[in-house]
C-alpha cells in the first residue's frame, strides 16, 4: 500500500469554515486538510455538508467565514471561473454535463483553460489554432483511452447511460489536467463492477497522473478499497478521520451513518 | 452509411468531411454565383433580401443558439446598424470602412445590453431585450440631427471606389460575399474554444465555471458578437430599404428574427439559414398564393398573417426540432435507406421541464 | 401650490386606474406561466376576441350588457380550453420558448381571424357603466375604472388564495415545476393544464370586454400585452401580487413622467425603470430567487 | 395465487434504439421483487413503461387484470401503481411539506395522510427539520428521502423503487430496506425495485430478475439468485472486494457485454 | 410600362395585416369601384387593372411589395399607397423605376422630399401642417384662445402637426404651452390630458387619429373640464370618431380639407356614390372610401387626357393641368409643384352625433 507521505505543508487546507443559507447552517467551523498526493474520502450522513464544503472551496458559495487556503493562497477570494486555473478541478452530484454537445466537446470543453488562441485567430481558423486544437484533441483522447470512452466519442450526452456520464464527467474533470480533483459521490448509481473499475481509475489517477483525490462517497467498498484517509463530517463539521478501518471502527461513525 | 478513416486529427474537424458534402455545397455556391445571369431583378431583389435576413439571423442564432440567451429586441441592432452606416455613408465614410464600423458600433450597443445580460436570464432577459429596442426605437425617432428623426434618412447608393453596387446584381454579389464571410467566420469560431464555451455556458453554468470558463464575459461578448453581426445585416438593409424610418425596426422584425432561429432550428447555423429563407420569403409566397384562392377568401382582411400565423404554429407543432431537425432526419433516412425503421422518429411522450432555475 | 397638489393627485388616481387595467391583463398571463410555465403571448388577443365578441352580442344581437359579457367569458374560455386541449398540449418537453412561439402564432392567427370575421374596422358599444363618472376625494375617475380596479384586486386576491392554499392551486404549481413528477402523484396534468387556460381566458374576456370601451374595440387592444408583459416582469414573473403590484407601478411610472417629465420620455421611462430594476433583483421586485443547487 | 402485475413480452423504443425487448415479468401481492442490471440495460426503461411514463411499443402490462400500457401516468398511478422515479423527481419550488402532500393529492382520507405524514417524518427527521425549505434545495440524500416519503403517501398497492438507495447513506439504505419491508408485511403493498446495490436488494426481496442489454436474462428467487456464481461475480462484487494493490488482478474484466 | 394593348396595370400597396388595417378596406373597395366603372368603357381602349399588396406598416414589407409591383407586374403607377413610413421607403424607388406614383396616402411635404420632388409623384393629400397651421390661425383670430395645448402621436405625422401647431401660432406671437406625446397602440390618454390641465390650456390641438381623438375627448369629458376647446386635425375629423364618439366626442371641434357626406347628404353626386357602395360591398362608404375614388378618379382623368400613347412622362406632362373637383372637394382643385392646390380647411364641430360646418373654408398658408 501506497503511504501518503506529507513532507510539506498540506496542498489544501480549511480552517474553521461556516456557511449558512438563512437559517440553515451547512457547514459550521469545518476545518481539515489535505495532503499531496493521497486519496481523501468524505463521508457523512445525507445532509452533513459535503456537498456545500466541496462547493465552498469551489468558489459556488462564498463562506460566511473561515479560510481556505491550497498551496498557500487563500482561495476565498478567488473568481470561480479562476479555480480551474489554480489547478482545482471537481465533478458534481447532479451530473452537470453539457447535454446537447458531444462526448468529444465535452472533453474539449475542459481543456478551456489552456492556451486556443485568440478570438479573431479563431475566426480565421488560422493554423496556429488548427495546432492548438490538435493539441487538444490529443489531450482528450488521451483521456479518452484512459477511461475507455473511445464507443462513446461522438456521441451527443442526452440519452447516454448514467453510468457513462458519470466517467465523461470524471474525464472532462481529468482534461483541464488539476492538481486536486474533488469527486462527488462518484459511484452513486454504478454497478458493483463499474464501481470496481472506478476504484482502479482513481487509484491510476492518483499514482500515475500524480493527482490528489477528494471524494465524497457513500459506498464503503470504494473507499476501503482506494482512500488512504477518510473524514467523516456531520453537521457541517468533522466527526472523526483517520485511516478508513479506524473510521469505520468508530462507534460515533457506526451510530451516525455506518449504522450496525 | 458513412464510416470516417481520418489519419489526422485535423480531418477529423474538417469543415466539409465528406467528398459528397463537398461537392454538394460546392454547387449550391456555383448556382447563387450564377443566378444573376439568369434571374429576374425582382427575383435577385427578393434573394438580396433573403440574404440580409440570413446574416441577422446567423447574429442572433450565435446568441440565442448557441449560450442560450434569448433576445425580442434585435431589431434594435439591426436598426442601430443601418442607422449607423448611413450616418457614416452621409459623412463620406466609404462603404468599405463604413460597414465594419456599423459593426463595431452595433457590437459596443450589444455590449451594453450584455451587462444586464449577465445578471438577469430567460424570459426577464427577453424582456430586458424587449424594454431596450423600444427605447431604441424612441431614441432614434428623437435623435433628429443624426437618425433624421421620425421622418426618415435617406441611404446612399453603395459604392466602392466610384462603382456603384446600387443595382441588383452588383447588391446580390455584395450581401451574398458577406454572407459567407460572415458563415465561414462563424463556422470557425464556434468549433473553436469560444463556440463550445458559449454552448457550455448554454448548458450548464456550474460546470462551466468549474472548467475555468468566465461565463459572465462569455455571455457578454456573445451578445456583442450577435449584436455585430446583425448590426452588418442591417447596414446592408439599409441600402436595401433604401430609406430609413424608426417604423422598420418594431417588436414585429425582432419576433421575426426570434422566428427565423426557432424555426430553423435552435444552435445550428444551417437552421438559422434555413429559418431565415423560410421566413422572409413567407410573405412573398402568400401574395403569390393569393390570386390562386377564391376571391371571397383571397379578399379577406387579416389572411395574411393568418396564413402567417398558422405556418408558424405548424412548424412549433410538427418539427419540434426546427428546419435543420427535418433536414438531419431526411439525411439520416437517406444514408441508412435500406435499415430504415418507420417508427424511428415516432415521437415519446413528452414532459415539460421547468426552466425557471435559468 | 394647491393645484399641483391637486394635478399630483388626479395624477395617481389615473395611474392606478391605468395601472389596473394592465395588472388585470398581466394576471392572465401569470396565470398561465405560474399553472404550465408557457408564457402566452395570445392573451391580448384573447382580449380582442372577447371584445369583438361583445360587441356583436351587444350591438348586433341587442343582448344586455350582463347577458352578453356572460356569454363572451364562457365562449373566451371554452376557446381557451381549446386552444390548450387541441394545440399548446402538444409542445410538452419542448424548450420553454417553443411555448412563446406557438402563442405567438396563435396570436397572429387570432388577430387575423378577428379581422377576417369581423373586418378590421373599430368599433364601440355601452357599459351601465359608460360616461359615468365618480368623484373621490375630489378626484374624478370613471365608474368603469373602478370596475376594472376591483375586478383586478378580486382575481389577485382569489388567485393568490388559490394558489397558496387550496390543493388544486398546489398542484398546479407543482406541474409547473416538474411535470413528469406531477404525472406520477396522480395529477391530470393535461385536464388541469386546459382548466387553466380556461379560466385565464374568462380574465381575458373580463378584461377585454371592460377595456373595450374605454379603447374602442379595435385589433390593436392586443399591444397592451406588450405593458402587461412589463408589469409582470416589473413585479417578478409568477407572482401573483407582483403582477399587480407592477401594473400599478408602470401606470403610474408613466402617469407622473407624463406630466413631470420631458416629452418623449414618458413611454421609455417604464421601460428604463424595469431594466433598472431587473438589474438590481434580477427576478423582479415579488419574484421568487431560484438559486440551482449543484 | 393471482399476479397483482403481469407484463407480457413488453418492447420499448427511443427513436432508433430498442432500450427493452420482449420483457416478462410477474409481481405477486404482498411480494417484493428485485431488477438487477447493469447500466444501460433498461431497467429505468422498465419502470417507466410500467408507470405509464413512456409508452410501449408492443406488449401489454396487466395491473389487476386490467391493462394499463398506454395510459397516462397520472391515470396509472390513481389505479395504485406508483413508481418513485430515477433522479428524485421533486417539485423544486415547493416546501418539503407541500412536497409531500402532492404525493397524498389522490387520497380523500385526510386522517390517514395525516398518519401517513407523521410515519414519514418519523422515518426521516431530516425531513421534519427542513419542512418549509423548497425542495430544490435539499442535499441529494434529503431530497431521495423526499421523493420515497411521497410515493409512501400515495398509499400505493404496487410501490415501484428505481434505484432508492442513490445517494444514502449506508445507515439510511438498510433503513430504507427495512422500511419498505415493513410497508410490505404491513400493509401488503408489494414492491418492485430497481437497485444497483445487488447485496441489500437481494438480502430483502423474495423474487429477483435480471436484465441484460434490455431483456430479461435471469428470474428466480432471490435465494436462488444469489447462489448462482455468475450473479455473484458481476452484482456482489464477488470476493474482490480487498484492496487494488497486491495479488488482484488488475485488468479490466467486463463480465456483462454492452 | 405597364400599358399593353389590352390594358393598364395599376398597382397600390395597403396595410391589410398591420396595425393601420382598420382603414384599408374601404380603399380597397372604392378603387376597384372606380376601376370597374371605368372598364365599361375603357381608356382608350384599354382596361385597368389594380393589383394590391400588403404593406403591413412597415417599410420592408412595402419594399418588396413595391419591388414586387415594378419588377415583376410591372405596373404603370402606383395609387392610393397607404402609410407615411411605407410611402417614404418606396416613393423614391418607384419614380427611379419610371413608375407614376398617384396620390400617397402619406405626410405629401415628406413624400415629395423623399420623392426629390419628381415629375412622377403627385400628392393629393392635404398637408398636415399647413392645414392645421391655417385652422389654428383661424381659431387664435376667431375664438381668442391663447395657450395652446399639443397632444401628438409620436412619428412623422406628430412632427408635422407640431410645425403646423408653431407656423399657425406665429403670426399672434403664441407657441403652444404644452405638448404631450402618445404612441400607436395606446390605451389611455389621461396622462396627457392632464399634462393639457397642468399647463391650463384653453385650446387642446388634437394630433389624433380615430381611436386617441375618442380617447381624449373622453378623458376632458371625464375631468369635467368645460372651458377647454378640443380641436382635432385632419385624420382625426372623419365620421367615425363622431359615430364611435357619441356622447363622448359632442363638442368637437375638427379641421379638415374634405368634405364630409352623412347619410342624408342632399349632393347627389355623393349620394349616388354611397348608394353604388353601399350596393356592391353592403356596408357604408366613408370619406376615406370617397377619398379614394376622388384620387383615383382625377388620376383616370389623367389617363384620359394623356391619350392612347401614354407613357409615364407624357402622363405626368398631361397632369399637370387636369383640374379635378367633385363631391369630395370644396373647390377646384389643381396642381402646384405637383401638389394639390388649393388647400382649403373647413372648420367644423360635432353636433348631435354628426360633423357640422361652423365656419366656410379659410385659404391655405402658402409655403
Ligand atoms: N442553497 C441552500 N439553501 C438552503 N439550504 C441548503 C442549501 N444548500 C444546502 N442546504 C442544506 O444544507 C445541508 C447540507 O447540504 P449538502 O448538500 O452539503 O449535504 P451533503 O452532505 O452533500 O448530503 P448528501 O450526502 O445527501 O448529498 C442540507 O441539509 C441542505 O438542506
Ligand atoms: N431518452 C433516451 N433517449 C435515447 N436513448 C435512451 C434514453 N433513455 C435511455 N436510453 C437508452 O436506453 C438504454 C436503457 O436505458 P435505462 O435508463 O433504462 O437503463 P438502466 O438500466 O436504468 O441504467 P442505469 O443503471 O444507468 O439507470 C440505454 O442504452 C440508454 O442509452
Ligand atoms: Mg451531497
Ligand atoms: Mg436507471
Amino acid at each position: 500500500m501506497s503511504t501518503p507521505s506529507t513532507p510539506h505543508a498540506p496542498l489544501l487546507s480549511v480552517r474553521d469554515l461556516s456557511l449558512s443559507f438563512g437559517g440553515v447552517k451547512a457547514i459550521a467551523g469545518l476545518s481539515l486538510e489535505v495532503n499531496v498526493g493521497e486519496v481523501l474520502a468524505v463521508i457523512g450522513p445525507n445532509g452533513a455538508g459535503k456537498t456545500s464544503m466541496l462547493n465552498t472551496v469551489t468558489r459556488v458559495f462564498d463562506p460566511t467565514a473561515g479560510q481556505i487556503v491550497f498551496k498557500g493562497q487563500d482561495l476565498t477570494q478567488v473568481p470561480r471561473h479562476r479555480i480551474a486555473a489554480h489547478g482545482i478541478a471537481r465533478t458534481f452530484q447532479n451530473i452537470e454535463l453539457f447535454e446537447a454537445a458531444t462526448v468529444m466537446d465535452n472533453l474539449l470543453l475542459g481543456r478551456h483553460r489552456f492556451d486556443h488562441g485568440a478570438w479573431w485567430q479563431q475566426v480565421l481558423r488560422t493554423p496556429a489554432v488548427t495546432r492548438l486544437e490538435e493539441e487538444a484533441r490529443a489531450a482528450a483522447e488521451e483521456v479518452i483511452e484512459f477511461l475507455e470512452l473511445s464507443p462513446w466519442r461522438n456521441a451527443v450526452i442526452a440519452g447516454l447511460p448514467y453510468g457513462v456520464r458519470k466517467v465523461v464527467e470524471l474525464g472532462r474533470a481529468l482534461c483541464t489536467q488539476p492538481e486536486l480533483l474533488f469527486l462527488d459521490e462518484p459511484a452513486s448509481g454504478l454497478n458493483p463492477e463499474e464501481t470496481r473499475d472506478l476504484a482502479f481509475w482513481i487509484d491510476d489517477i492518483r499514482t500515475d497522473l500524480g493527482i490528489t483525490v477528494v471524494m465524497v462517497e457513500h459506498d464503503m467498498s470504494l473507499v476501503s478499497a482506494v482512500a488512504d484517509r477518510v473524514i467523516c463530517m456531520a453537521q457541517g463539521a468533522v466527526l472523526s478521520q483517520g485511516t478508513p478501518a479506524q473510521v469505520q471502527a468508530d462507534p460515533v461513525v457506526i451510530a451516525a451513518y455506518l449504522g450496525a | 452509411m458513412k464510416f470516417d478513416y481520418n489519419t489526422r486529427y485535423r480531418d477529423g474537424f474538417a469543415l466539409l468531411r465528406h467528398a459528397d458534402q463537398r461537392v454538394l455545397y460546392g454547387l449550391l455556391l456555383a448556382a447563387l454565383l450564377l443566378t444573376p445571369l439568369f434571374a429576374t431583378p425582382f427575383l435577385l431583389g427578393e434573394l438580396t433580401y433573403v440574404f440580409i435576413l440570413c446574416v441577422a439571423s446567423m447574429g442572433l442564432m450565435a446568441l440565442t443558439g448557441f449560450t442560450g440567451q434569448v433576445s425580442l429586441g434585435h431589431a434594435a441592432f439591426v436598426a442601430i446598424g443601418a442607422y449607423a452606416h448611413a450616418y457614416a455613408l452621409s459623412k463620406g465614410v466609404p462603404l468599405l470602412l463604413s460597414l465594419p464600423l456599423a459593426a463595431l458600433v452595433t457590437g459596443l450597443a450589444g455590449l451594453l445590453v450584455g451587462i444586464p445580460a449577465i445578471r438577469v436570464s430567460g424570459l426577464y432577459l427577453a424582456m430586458v431585450t424587449m424594454a431596450f429596442a423600444i427605447i431604441v426605437e424612441q431614441l432614434i425617432g428623437h435623435w433628429d440631427s443624426v437618425t433624421g428623426g421620425f421622418t426618415g434618412l435617406a441611404v446612399e447608393d453603395p459604392r466602392i471606389a466610384g462603382w456603384s453596387l446600387g443595382g441588383p446584381k452588383a447588391f446580390y454579389y455584395l450581401c451574398l460575399v458577406v454572407l459567407v464571410a460572415v458563415l465561414l467566420g462563424l463556422l470557425n469560431l464556434l468549433r473553436s474554444a469560444i463556440g463550445r464555451a458559449f454552448v457550455g455556458v448554454r448548458d450548464s453554468e456550474a460546470a462551466a465555471y468549474s472548467l475555468g470558463i468566465h461565463v459572465n464575459a462569455v455571455k457578454a461578448s456573445a451578445f456583442a458578437l450577435s449584436a455585430a453581426i446583425t448590426g452588418l445585416a442591417g447596414a446592408l438593409l439599409a441600402h436595401h430599404i433604401k430609406y430609413l424610418t424608426p417604423d422598420g425596426f418594431t417588436l414585429l422584425l425582432s419576433l421575426e428574427l426570434v422566428l427565423m432561429v426557432v424555426i430553423g432550428g435552435l444552435g445550428s447555423l444551417r437552421g438559422a439559414i434555413l429559418g431565415a429563407v423560410l421566413i422572409s420569403l413567407l410573405p412573398t409566397a402568400i401574395s403569390r398564393i393569393k390570386p390562386m384562392l377564391p376571391e371571397s377568401v383571397a379578399k379577406q382582411f387579416g389572411l395574411e398573417i393568418f396564413i402567417f400565423g398558422l405556418v408558424l404554429a405548424l412548424f412549433v407543432l410538427f418539427e419540434p426540432a426546427g428546419l435543420n431537425g427535418r433536414w438531419l432526419k431526411l439525411r439520416a433516412l437517406f444514408e441508412s435507406f435500406p435499415l430504415y425503421r418507420r417508427d424511428t422518429f415516432k415521437r415519446q411522450k413528452r414532459y415539460m421541464k421547468s426552466e425557471r432555475y435559468r | 401650490m394647491n393645484s399641483s397638489l391637486q394635478v399630483f393627485a388626479q395624477l395617481t388616481a389615473n395611474g392606478i386606474a391605468v395601472g389596473a387595467i394592465y395588472a388585470l391583463v398581466a394576471l392572465g398571463i401569470v396565470l398561465i406561466y405560474k399553472a404550465t410555465e408557457v408564457l402566452n403571448f395570445a392573451h391580448g388577443d384573447l382580449l380582442v376576441v372577447s371584445a369583438f365578441t361583445a360587441w356583436g352580442l351587444i350591438t348586433v344581437m341587442g343582448l344586455p350588457f350582463w347577458l352578453a359579457m356572460l356569454i363572451t367569458v364562457a365562449m373566451a374560455s371554452l376557446l381557451a380550453y381549446g386552444l390548450d386541449a387541441l394545440v399548446i398540449r402538444r409542445i410538452a418537453g419542448q424548450p420553454q420558448f417553443a411555448g412563446v412561439m406557438l402563442t405567438i402564432a396563435l396570436a397572429f392567427m387570432l388577430r387575423g381571424l378577428v379581422s377576417m370575421v369581423f373586418g378590421p374596422e373599430s368599433r364601440n358599444y355601452a357599459t351601465p357603466w359608460t360616461n359615468q363618472t365618480a368623484e373621490v376625494g375630489g378626484l374624478v375617475v370613471t365608474q368603469l375604472q373602478l370596475v376594472i380596479l376591483g375586478f383586478a384586486l378580486a382575481v389577485t386576491v382569489v388567485l393568490f388564495l388559490f394558489f397558496r392554499h387550496t390543493r388544486l392551486g398546489v398542484a398546479m404549481q407543482a406541474a409547473s415545476q416538474n411535470q413528469l413528477a406531477a404525472y406520477l402523484n396522480g395529477v391530470r396534468v393535461k385536464r388541469v393544464n386546459s382548466l387553466v387556460w380556461a379560466l385565464a381566458g374568462a380574465t381575458a374576456a373580463v378584461a377585454g370586454v371592460l377595456l373595450a370601451p374605454i379603447t374602442l374595440v379595435d385589433i390593436s387592444l392586443w399591444f397592451v400585452t406588450l405593458k402587461a408583459l412589463a408589469a409582470l416582469v416589473l413585479g417578478g414573473f409568477g407572482s401573483i401580487p407582483g403582477a399587480i403590484l407592477g401594473g400599478l407601478l408602470i401606470g403610474l411610472i408613466e402617469q407622473y413622467a407624463g406630466v413631470y417629465m420631458p416629452q418623449g420620455t414618458k413611454d421609455i421611462v417604464a421601460y428604463l425603470v424595469l431594466i433598472a430594476v431587473l438589474i438590481i433583483r434580477p427576478r423582479g421586485l415579488l419574484g421568487e430567487a431560484h438559486g440551482r443547487r449543484v | 395465487m393471482q399476479a397483482l402485475l403481469q407484463v407480457k413480452n413488453l418492447e420499448t423504443w427511443y427513436g432508433p434504439i430498442a432500450a427493452m425487448q420482449g420483457v416478462n415479468i410477474e409481481v405477486r401481492p404482498g411480494r417484493m421483487v428485485a431488477v438487477l442490471g447493469a447500466n444501460g440495460a433498461g431497467k429505468t426503461t422498465l419502470l417507466n413503461t410500467l408507470a405509464g411514463v413512456i409508452d410501449p411499443f408492443k406488449g401489454q402490462v396487466l395491473f389487476l387484470g386490467q391493462a394499463v400500457h398506454g395510459l397516462d401516468a397520472d391515470e396509472v398511478c390513481r389505479r395504485g401503481l406508483v413508481l418513485v422515479p430515477e433522479g428524485r423527481q421533486v417539485f423544486p419550488f415547493l416546501s418539503v411539506r407541500d412536497n409531500l402532500a402532492m404525493g397524498a393529492y389522490t387520497r380523500r382520507d385526510t386522517d390517514g395522510v395525516i398518519r401517513d405524514l407523521e410515519r414519514v417524518f418519523q422515518w426521516f427527521p431530516r425531513l421534519k427539520e427542513r419542512e418549509q425549505q423548497h425542495a430544490g434545495l435539499l442535499s441529494g440524500g434529503e431530497q431521495q428521502m423526499l421523493a420515497i416519503g411521497r410515493a409512501v403517501l400515495a398509499q400505493p398497492r404496487l410501490l415501484m423503487l428505481d434505484e432508492p438507495s442513490l445517494g444514502l447513506s449506508p445507515l439510511l439504505t438498510k433503513e430504507i430496506f427495512s422500511i419498505i419491508c415493513r410497508i410490505r408485511d404491513e400493509t401488503g403493498t408489494a414492491i418492485l425495485v430497481v437497485e444497483q446495490n445487488a447485496a441489500i436488494a437481494l438480502a430483502h426481496a423474495d423474487d429477483g430478475y435480471i436484465m441484460e442489454l434490455g431483456r430479461i436474462v435471469a428470474a428466480d428467487t432471490c435465494e436462488a439468485l444469489s447462489r448462482k456464481a455468475d450473479v455473484q461475480s458481476s452484482y456482489l462484487g464477488g470476493g474482490e472486494q480487498q484492496g487494488l494493490s497486491g495479488t488482484t488482478q488488475r485488468w479490466k474484466r467486463r463480465k456483462t457485454w454492452r | 410600362a405597364g400599358v399593353s394593348d389590352t390594358e393598364i396595370v395599376i398597382g397600390t400597396h395597403l396595410d391589410l395585416s398591420g396595425p393601420t388595417a382598420a382603414g384599408s378596406p374601404m380603399l380597397r373597395n372604392a378603387m376597384q369601384m372606380r376601376i370597374d366603372e371605368a372598364n365599361v368603357k375603357g381608356v382608350h381602349g384599354r382596361k385597368l387593372r389594380l393589383v394590391t399588396e400588403d404593406n403591413g406598416s412597415q417599410p420592408q414589407l412595402a419594399v418588396r411589395a413595391v419591388q414586387k409591383l415594378i419588377r415583376s407586374d410591372n405596373v404603370f403607377a402606383i395609387v392610393n399607397s397607404f402609410g407615411s413610413g411605407p410611402n417614404a421607403a418606396t416613393v423614391k424607388m418607384a419614380t427611379d423605376a419610371g413608375v407614376v406614383v398617384f396620390g400617397p396616402w402619406a405626410a405629401s411635404a415628406i413624400i415629395q422630399k423623399v420623392a426629390g420632388n419628381s415629375p412622377l409623384l403627385f400628392t393629393t393629400v392635404q398637408n398636415y401642417d399647413t392645414t392645421t397651421a391655417t385652422g389654428l390661425s383661424w381659431a387664435v383670430k376667431n375664438w381668442g384662445v391663447k395657450r395652446i395645448g399639443v397632444i401628438y402621436q409620436e412619428g412623422p405625422f406628430g412632427d408635422l402637426i407640431r410645425a403646423g401647431v408653431s407656423a399657425g401660432l406665429k403670426d399672434a406671437g403664441l407657441s403652444p404651452v404644452a405638448e404631450a406625446a402618445y404612441k400607436v397602440g395606446d390605451i389611455d390618454f389621461s396622462s396627457q390630458v392632464a399634462r393639457m390641465k397642468a399647463a391650463n390650456v384653453d385650446l387642446i390641438l388634437a394630433g389624433t387619429v380615430v381611436r386617441e381623438t375618442v380617447g381624449v375627448m373622453a378623458e376632458v369629458k371625464k375631468l369635467g373640464w368645460n372651458d377647454v376647446k378640443v380641436v382635432t386635425s385632419l385624420p382625426g375629423r372623419s365620421s367615425i370618431v363622431a359615430r364611435l364618439g357619441k356622447d363622448a366626442v359632442e363638442g368637437l371641434y375638427g379641421l379638415g380639407g374634405w368634405k364630409l357626406h352623412d347619410n342624408d347628404t342632399t349632393d347627389a353626386a355623393a349620394k349616388k356614390f354611397q348608394a353604388d357602395y353601399k350596393a356592391r360591398f353592403n356596408q357604408d362608404a366613408d370619406e376615406n372610401a370617397a377619398n379614394a375614388y376622388s384620387y383615383l378618379d382625377w388620376f383616370i382623368a389623367g389617363l384620359e387626357a394623356a391619350g392612347r400613347n401614354v407613357t409615364a412622362e407624357s402622363f405626368a406632362k398631361t397632369m399637370q393641368s387636369v383640374p379635378h373637383q367633385d363631391f369630395t372637394t370644396y373647390t377646384r382643385q389643381s396642381w402646384a409643384n405637383n401638389h394639390v392646390t388649393p388647400e382649403l380647411v373647413s372648420i367644423d364641430q360635432v353636433r348631435a352625433g354628426r360633423w357640422v360646418q361652423i365656419a366656410a373654408p379659410v385659404g391655405g398658408i402658402v409655403k
